[in-house]
C-alpha cells in the first residue's frame, strides 16, 4: 500500500524534535494501550495484520495523530474485524465512559492472563535454498500493491547487492490479508545512497534493507 | 488528535476505557495484566542490556565476535533470552551505522527499552534514509564526508543495534563503569559515546 | 520537494466523492480568498513560488485542510514574506476580526484596480534547440530536491517516450526560488501503465507528462 | 481546519478579514475587485467554451483539425481569447483520454470554468494515474480491456481537455443543441456524452 506511513525519503515534516525528559508514556490511557496491545498479540491478530491495520486507519488521520492513536485506532479496528468485540457496544461504552457512568467488571475467575513475551514469537520458518548469494546484483521490483507490503516506496526499481542471507520468514503481504505465511528468503540489501536519492544523497553511504525473495529481480532483469 | 492536540484528548481516553472493559468482561485482560506488561519497560531504564553488551565486547574481543555474528547466543550472556532477530552493526574509523524504520517504528525493544518519541515520528523516519548526515548534525554528530554512513531501515523482523566506537581515555575502565557510559542513542546510532570528562 | 502534495499513485485516500450541487464557493471567505489570490498573483510573486508555498504549508496542514485554505495559507506566507503585510498586524486585526471588531478602510483613491488576466500570463519564451525529438527514448532522472518540482515521484527514473516537443517554457525549480527564470523546452513524455506501476498496472495505457529537458536522461543512461 | 472541520471555521474567517482589511488599505483589493473577479466564473456557468468547441469540432472536420492542432486559433471562434497552452486530445474507439494534476489542481478554467471540489482531492488526484479503469468505473464509465487509457497529467503549463465521442442519435443536431449536450464532466474525461433520452 502507497500510503502516508511509507515516509522514507520524504521532506517536509520539519527537524527532528527531541525531548531529552520525556517520560515512558505521556498519559495514562497510553499506558492502557499498550497493555491491551501486549494482552491481545498474537492471540487475535499476528504483526502484519497488526501494521496492516495501522496504514488502513486514512493518511490524514495517520499523520494527524500519535503512535498510541495508531494502536489505539489497531485495536479497535482489528478486535471489531476479528468479532472480539462488536462496534456498537465499543461505540455505547465510549459514550457512558465519555459521562463518566461506565461500570468496570473484571471477570472474577481469572487473576492469571498469560501474555506471550514479544521475543516468543518467531518469524523464523524452514524452507528451501536462497534465489540470490551474498554479493549478487539484484533489482527490487517495482510493485505497488494495494495491501500490505513492506518494500518501501523509495527502494522500487533500484539496484542494490545482496549483503546477507538472513534465512526463510513469513511474507508479510500474505500473512497481513489471511492469506498464509508463503514463507520465503529475507536478504540484507545494500543500495548505494546514489541509486537511492541521485544526485539528492547527501554523501558516501547506503541503506540496507530487509528484502523478501519474491520482491527482487537480478539486476539484469527490468524491474 | 493528534499534533494540533497534544494534550489529553477525552475522546480518546472513553474509547480506550471502553475497551479495556470489554477485554476485562472477557478475561482477555485481568485486572493486573496492564501493569505486568508494561512492569518490564518502566523498571529497566537503565543500564540496559544492549549497554552491557557493548561494554563487554569493547574489554573480550571473543565476546565482540560472537556479538557480532551471533548475537542469540551473545545476548543471553547480558540476561535477554530468545531474542534471535538482533544483528549489530559495528562503528569503525570509516564507517558510521544507524538504525531507522522507515515504515512503522521497529525497535530492538529486549535490548534498547521502548523507543524515543522522536524515532518514532515522520521526521526522523522520512529523513534519516535520504539525509542521515543532517539528521545527525541536529543531534550533535558531523559526520566526515570520507567517512560512509549506512542507514538500516527495519523493514522485515530483524532489529538492528549499533556498536559504537570505545572514546579513547576509557581504557582501564570495568565492564560497569563503560555500560554507564554508554547512552541509548549511541546504540541507535544518532550519539557517539564520550569518555567522561576530567574533573 | 518530496511533500504530500504529490499524491500520484498513493492509496489509502478512499473513493471519490463527488457532490453533484456543489456551490463555485462553499462559504463566502473562499470567495474572498479567490479575489486575493487574483489581485496579488503575478503582482507580488510567480506561479511557481505561489504552488511551493502551499507545498511549504507542511504534510499535515496540506493533507487536512482544503483547496481555499491552501490559497489562504499561500497569501499568508507569500505576502509576509515579501513584505506586502506584517505579521505581526495580520496577527493583530485577526484577533480584532475575531472579536467583532475590526474596522475596514478602503483605499478611497483607487476605485480602478486592474487585475491581470490567467490567460494573459505567458510561460513562453524563446530558446534553444531542443535536445529531444518526438520518439526519442528518455528515462526522468532519480531527483529529489528539497526545493519546487515538477518531477512527481512516481516518473522518476521511469523511461518514457518523447510524444511532443512543447516549446521552451519557464523552468519551476528555479522561478520559484528566486533564481530566475532558467527556461527550457518542455516536452509530452509517454509512459507506459506497466513502466510505472509493472503489475499493479489497471489495464493498456499510459500517463503523459510534460516534462522539462533537464528532468531527463537519454533512456540509455543510468537516472 | 480541512475534513475534520467542513464547516464554517471562525479562525479562518478571521485570517481572511484581517488580511483583505490590509490589501484594501493599502488599494491593493478595491471594494469591488472580488465581485470582479469572481463575476465571470459566477455568471459563465454553462454551456461552456469547451463545450461549444468540441460540438464544432463534431460538425466540421476544419475546425476539428484546427482545435487539436492549434487551439489557440481554434478557442478565438469559440470567444476565448489568448489562451495558447491548451491540448485537445481525441477520444476513439480505441483510446479513452482523462485529465488529472497530481502535484497541485491545474484545470483549463477559461473553458472549463473552475474545478469541481473532487477534481482537486487527494483521492482523484493519486488514483487517475495508478489506476484510471477504476476510478472512472465510479463514476459509471467501463472502458474495455482492448481500450487504452491515456491519463494527462498537468505537470507543466499545458493544459488538457478531451473531446469526447460524439454518440450515435445526435447526427443533424444543431452545434447549439449539441453543445448543452456536453457536460463538463465529458470534456474532463469521467464521462461519455449520451444521446437525449427517446421519449
Amino acid at each position: 500500500m502507497n500510503g502516508s506511513h511509507d515516509v522514507g525519503g520524504m521532506h517536509g515534516f520539519g527537524p527532528v524534535t527531541i525531548d531529552p525528559d520525556e517520560p515512558l508514556f505521556r498519559e495514562p490511557w497510553e499506558r492502557t494501550v499498550f497493555g491491551m496491545i501486549r494482552a491481545t498479540l498474537p492471540r487475535f491478530y499476528n504483526i502484519d495484520e497488526f501494521r496492516h491495520a495501522i496504514e488502513r486507519m486514512g493518511n490524514i488521520d495517520y499523520l494527524d495523530s500519535t503512535y498510541y492513536e495508531h494502536w489505539l485506532a489497531c485495536l479497535e479496528i482489528l478486535l471489531v474485524e476479528k468479532g472480539v468485540v462488536a462496534a456498537g457496544e465499543l461505540d455505547r461504552r465510549a459514550r457512558l465512559s465519555a459521562a463518566g457512568v461506565l461500570t468496570v467488571t473484571a471477570l472474577a475467575a481469572q487473576a492469571a492472563v498469560t501474555v506471550s513475551h514479544p521475543g516468543g514469537i518467531s518469524y523464523w520458518r524452514e524452507g528451501t535454498e536462497p534465489r540470490f548469494a551474498v554479493g549478487d546484483a539484484v533489482r527490487a521490483r517495482n510493485l505497488h500493491p494495494p495491501g500490505h507490503t513492506r518494500l518501501p516506496r523509495y527502494a522500487r526499481g533500484k539496484r542494490g547487492t545482496i549483503a546477507a542471507v538472513h534465512g526463510v520468514m513469513v511474507f508479510p503481504d500474505s500473512n497481513a490479508h489471511g492469506q498464509g505465511e508463503q514463507s520465503q528468503a529475507v536478504y540484507s540489501v545494500r543500495f548505494e545512497s546514489a541509486e537511492l536519492w541521485g544526485e539528492s544523497a547527501d554523501g558516501r553511504g547506503a541503506v540496507y534493507l530487509d528484502v523478501w525473495d519474491s520482491y527482487l529481480n537480478p539486476a539484469g532483469e527490468q524491474p | 488528535m493528534g499534533k494540533n492536540h497534544p494534550n489529553v484528548d477525552p475522546y480518546v481516553v472513553s474509547r480506550v476505557r471502553a475497551l479495556e472493559s470489554l477485554l476485562l468482561e472477557q478475561g482477555i485482560l485481568a485486572p493486573d495484566t496492564v501493569d505486568r506488561v508494561v512492569a518490564r519497560y518502566e523498571a529497566d531504564t537503565g543500564p540496559l542490556a544492549g549497554a552491557r553488551a557493548v561494554a563487554r565486547a569493547w574489554l573480550n574481543p571473543d565476546y565482540k565476535a560472537l556479538l557480532l555474528s551471533d548475537s542469540h547466543q551473545a545476548l543471553k550472556a547480558v540476561g535477554v533470552e530468545s531474542y534471535d532477530v538482533l544483528r549489530v552493526k559495528e562503528n569503525t574509523p570509516t564507517v558510521h551505522n544507524l538504525v531507522v524504520c522507515t515504515l512503522c517504528s521497529c525497535y530492538p525493544w529486549p535490548v534498547l527499552g521502548l523507543p524515543p518519541t522522536w524515532y518514532k515520528m515522520p521526521a526522523y523516519r522520512s529523513r534519516a534514509v535520504i539525509e542521515p548526515r543532517a539528521v545527525l548534525a541536529e543531534f550533535g554528530l558531523e559526520i566526515g564526508p570520507e567517512r560512509e554512513v549506512r542507514v538500516w531501515d527495519s523493514s522485515a523482523e530483524l532489529r538492528y543495534m549499533v556498536m559504537p566506537q570505545q572514546p579513547a581515555g576509557t581504557e582501564g575502565m570495568t565492564e560497569e563503569q563503560l555500560t554507564a557510559l554508554i547512552p541509548r542513542d549511541a546504540l541507535i546510532g544518532v550519539a557517539e559515546v564520550r569518555a567522561p570528562a576530567l574533573v
